[in-house]
């Protein structure tokens, strides 16, 4: 188990010197206060009003998540029930240490300005763990400078982590061009001359999925694809062995590390998505019966 | 068609190689692939470093700092200089912060984009009338819609086994997700054949074109 | 203090944008944060490329030093890296970042070749040596579509089969060939594929997933802020 | 091994053959089949048409060489659109591998035809690095995100840019594109700053776009190929696009052919091995 330090106990830390906050919240409270607008006119001027629903939607969510971690925190177990594609993530690695063969792994072909590549990451992080554990060889091609350096981190973590840092390669991560296509045509030749036996793709992906995954089924690889871009879901269900489609893939990087910290995050967003449902059922009924405008006006936010 | 100079006769000949050579991979791996997907490699990293270096180094950094006097790009640029500490192992923990600079910026855009931008209006446009007096049509489209949406969504909820109820509103969601997702392939079809279509009326209106003229 | 900073600045970054959402940037400064932090991002973003391309150099120079298998290959990457890159780097014009210097050594007549304008060295690499690559590349898809097409479309079970029949009735749709041959069923058959199929099925499953993404991204997004997600750094 | 079987197993190959041999025929023999209007693509065009006479439009570039072949005959027919209108055309691409020498060159080809001016008519402001905050900056001031043009002249010597100044002065955005920054158009131009977008996007993104669509975010839409050929059919003048579409028709063809034989034999090879096993 990992050292809990997150933004709270850092907090709970601070307050050790319990001024600090306390000068931090007097600056900003001034420079807001001082600054002329405020003072002339409070309200519309300064603050956006009608995006006060976004507001209520961000604690409502943020509560939400936050209460499952705490109670996560706090020993309650939380039931998830089975995604099979992350499932498959972990055979997969466990057949190709059995083959001898290395593991492809993508966490997409974004930038880390997209919150899909960070969740791909943090897969990988959890894949490096196993095949640092059984020392298979495991291959990264990034296609952005960023996302080289962060997923460097993670595989570097992972492998000390299992303590074997020395069996590191550097290069495990490596850049690979900066454009799309070219990015594609090196990954391509790569499966084809080092034959991985699973290639698992988690992150953004484009127009390359079904370049990558046909080529990939070709060489006769095990494949897992997760994407939360709607548009490439179907070519991945068409040429994959398993796909993590949109939510799921957010969900994996909590299921695979079954730490409770993380699936508190997975359970807030459940409980959100019935909020919307029941959101959605609501204004339904109402529109159905022509009264919903104060309803409906509440979700149309400049 | 008028005549080609040397040099244009020359570009159509190099795009015809380059094109054959990727296609090539398609019947095997060989030299012709490896060396286009090598080149292709090289170019495109170099692409980024001459872009960057021109629209980000230079226009954003240096001659802000320089010509305007905003000095307060140093930050930033210190920022991006602590990348480097990755180099060395000793001190590559430092080049976390940079990291965690762009990650926790990214997740700020996020946050808020997801809530505001998507969440908020694909709701709003959920809540369509059922009234069957708006015609056959545009009700059964409503319905599909609504109950396409919620589905759905229960398809993707993780908090409890697919059983019961629960199963039966996940299931039909797979339908929709299926007869989504054929519709998808289908239409994308057509976007993945006309690039095709572009390739070859290059080969053959260009290129054919450029070996008339020669022979 | 190595977790603790990144931490705290990932944190401050992060709440920040989210603070600066609600205010309206001409009356108070917060409300402007959002472009100052995006464009330090850039900047950041830009020195993060140079390990980018010490990776890709040191990757390709050390198989070209152990004259390991395929060499020659590797090399043409290294070379191909600076073909592109250092014509593109060097100052265009007098004015410009060091130029003063460089064009007293090297003849003015450079001018039009070197950096990225039209006309320039590496405008042309780009246009007759990059862009077709990226053009033949896409254009593959078209045969590894029909390949997936085939493999997949298989009526094994009741998903696969409507999978398998609305992708044959939409690609029908979208050409004039096969929309005739729907119409001899019934004249309205395109019209109801546009309507219920794409409007109505697409639509729904495409905002089911929208939301439940938009879901995972926003959960995700604020695990980051909190510090609670860290595997970037390594934890 | 009987012939279903072989058909189970074929080899790829054969399959890309077939694929080529149905392209290569009808690009050599033209055929010409009629093409029928979608509402959404009419929708876009109406919008366009809607608007006053030389009102200031953006049109943007954001895609890159490699989705020339769908993207380019719409940025064409839509410059022939707003020309014929007399409309003054800022251009822009949040892509920076291709896209601003695309703009470059169609836009000049095509102001030929109208006898246009540059920085009279039209502007091209060219690629700048993080699109998120080019389209926030784009709604305070032009000049603060690009102080010049694509050419690097400044915007200021350009008369056109002389009372263009942010979104307020703007009526549409045409949004070319074949990557996701079109999402960003609409979910943060169009949500926050309030100006129509419309768009026309490759194939594989039109699905998700009707989302936007039906939602009123996107108004109007033209999806890949077939949709550039509605748009030239519409301007009435037709280019590639429509040319391109008897080659579709066969390749649909072939893949629906494709697909019937594969389950044909499918099914084949499973009653035998049922018929084994009894």
């Amino acid at each position: 188990m990992r050292k809990d330090i997150d933004i709270f106990s850092i907090v709970k830390k601070l307050q050790a010197i319990r001024t600090l906050p306390v000068i931090l919240l007097t600056i900003t409270m001034s420079l807001i206060l001082n600054s002329q607008a405020f003072a002339q006119d409070f309200g519309d001027s300064v603050f956006i009003l009608p995006r006060m629903t976004v507001l209520i939607l961000l604690l409502v969510f943020s509560s939400a998540v936050l209460l499952y971690t705490k109670w996560a925190k706090a020993g309650k177990k939380l039931f998830i029930r089975k995604i099979a594609g992350v499932d498959a993530v972990e055979d997969a690695v466990g057949r190709a240490t059995e083959m001898g063969k290395p593991v492809l792994f993508i966490p997409g072909i974004a930038d880390v300005e997209d919150i899909e590549t960070i969740a791909g990451i943090a897969i990988l992080g959890r894949v490096a763990r196993v095949t640092a554990q059984y020392e298979t060889p495991l291959l990264v091609p990034v296609r952005y400078p960023m996302v080289l350096a962060a997923s460097q981190e993670v595989v570097e973590g992972a492998y000390a982590e299992m303590g074997k840092a020395d069996s590191y390669d550097k290069d495990t991560v490596r850049y690979v061009a900066g454009e799309q296509f070219a990015f594609t045509a090196t990954v391509n030749g790569m499966m084809m001359r080092e034959r991985p036996a699973a290639n698992i793709y988690m992150g953004g992906f484009f127009a390359e999925s079904l370049l990558l995954a046909e080529t990939g089924n070709a060489a006769g690889a095990i494949q897992i694809a997760g994407t939360a871009r709607p548009e490439q879901l179907p070519f991945f269900v068409a040429a994959c062995d398993f796909t993590l489609m949109g939510e799921e893939l957010y969900a994996a990087s909590s299921y695979l590390s079954k730490e409770p910290l993380l699936l508190g995050g997975l359970k807030g967003q459940d409980f959100v998505k019935v909020l919307i449902i029941i959101a959605i059922l609501i204004g339904t009924l109402l529109v159905t019966f022509d009264i919903g405008d104060w309803y409906t006006n509440l979700f149309d936010v400049p | 068609m008028e005549s080609f100079s040397f040099l244009e006769h020359f570009q159509i000949w190099l795009k015809a190689y380059l094109i054959l050579s990727l296609f090539s991979f398609m019947y095997k791996d060989n030299k012709f692939y490896k060396l286009s997907e090598h080149v292709f490699a090289g170019l495109s990293a170099g692409y980024y470093v001459g872009l960057i270096w021109q629209t980000v180094i230079i226009q954003q950094l240096v001659n802000p700092m320089f010509d305007k006097g905003e000095w307060w790009l140093i930050f930033p640029g210190l920022l991006g200089l602590l990348m480097f500490a990755r180099m060395i192992p000793k001190w590559s923990w430092i080049s976390r912060t940079s990291l965690a600079f762009y990650m926790g910026s990214t997740a700020g855009i996020y946050l808020i984009q997801t809530l505001h931008g998507f969440i908020l209006p694909q709701v709003l446009s959920t809540m369509v009338s059922l009234d069957p007096s708006n015609g056959f049509a545009a009700t059964l489209l409503a319905l599909i819609i609504v109950i396409g949406v919620i589905s759905t969504l229960i398809y993707f909820y993780f908090s409890k086994e697919h059983t019961g109820f629960m199963g039966v509103t996940a299931r039909v969601g797979i339908w929709f997700i299926m007869i989504s997702f054929g519709a998808h392939f289908g239409y994308t079809v057509m976007g993945r054949i006309s690039l095709l279509i572009g390739r070859v009326q290059f080969l053959v209106y260009d290129w054919g074109e450029s070996i008339r003229q020669i022979f | 203090m190595r977790t603790t900073i990144p931490i705290i600045v990932a944190f401050l970054a992060g709440t920040l944008l989210i603070v600066s959402f609600f205010f309206h940037p001409e009356t108070i400064w917060i409300g402007d944060a959002k472009e100052v932090i995006l464009q330090w991002m850039t900047i950041v973003g830009g020195f993060a490329l140079v390990l980018g391309v010490v990776s890709i150099v040191r990757v390709n120079a050390r198989a070209v030093q152990r004259k390991s298998e395929g060499w020659f290959y590797k090399l043409m990457t290294v070379i191909s890296v600076f073909a592109m890159a250092i014509p593109a780097m060097m100052p265009v014009t007098k004015e410009s970042v060091g130029g003063s210097i460089f064009y007293s050594i090297f003849p003015d007549s450079w001018m039009g070749y070197l950096g990225t304008g039209s006309n320039s060295f590496y405008d042309w690499l780009f246009n007759y040596v990059d862009a077709p690559m990226m053009e033949t590349m896409f254009a593959m898809l078209a045969f590894y579509i029909a390949s997936a097409a085939y493999r997949a479309f298989r009526a094994r079970n009741a998903e696969a089969t409507l999978l398998l029949f609305t992708a044959t009735l939409v690609m029908l749709w979208r050409v004039p060939m096969g929309e005739a041959f729907l119409r001899l069923f019934s004249d309205n058959l395109p019209g109801y594929i546009n309507t219920y199929v794409m409007g109505g099925f697409n639509v729904a499953v495409q905002r089911g997933i929208i939301i439940g993404a938009a879901l995972g991204a926003a959960s995700m997004s604020l695990r980051i802020i909190l510090g609670i997600e860290r595997t970037y750094m390594g934890k | 091994m009987d012939i279903w079987e072989k058909l189970n197993t074929i080899d790829r190959r054969w399959i890309y053959l077939l694929m080529f041999l149905s392209i290569l025929f009808p690009t050599i023999f033209v055929m010409k089949f009629p093409i029928e209007l979608t509402p959404e693509a009419e929708q876009l065009y109406n919008a366009v048409e809607e608007l006053p006479d030389s009102s200031v439009v953006m049109l943007t570039f954001d895609y890159y060489a490699s989705a020339l072949a769908e993207t380019e005959p719409m940025s064409i027919a839509a410059l022939r659109h707003m020309w014929r209108k007399d409309m003054k055309i800022i251009t822009l691409s949040n892509i920076p591998l291709g896209g601003p020498t695309i703009a470059e060159r169609v836009t000049r080809e095509i102001a030929k035809e109208f006898d246009k001016v540059y920085g009279v008519d039209f502007v091209n402001l060219g690629y700048k690095a993080n699109y998120v905050a080019v389209m926030h900056g784009l709604a305070s001031s032009i000049e603060s995100i690009f102080p010049t043009d694509y050419t690097g002249t400044p915007l200021s010597e350009l008369p056109l840019m002389e009372h263009v100044k942010s979104y307020d002065d703007m009526k549409f955005i045409y949004c070319v594109a074949d990557n996701a920054t079109v999402d960003y158009w609409i979910s943060i131009v169009n949500a926050q700053y309030d100006i129509p977008v419309g768009s026309g996007v490759t194939a594989v993104m039109a699905p998700k776009m009707y989302s936007f669509l039906e939602a009123g975010q996107l108004t109007g839409l033209l999806g890949g190929m077939k949709g550039a050929a509605e748009y030239e059919k519409m301007v009435g003048a037709l280019g590639t696009a429509t040319i391109g579409m008897d080659a579709q028709s066969m390749a649909h063809l072939l893949i629906i052919f494709l697909v019937i034989v594969g389950n044909v034999g499918f099914f084949m090879n499973r009653r035998k091995a049922k018929d084994a096993k009894e």
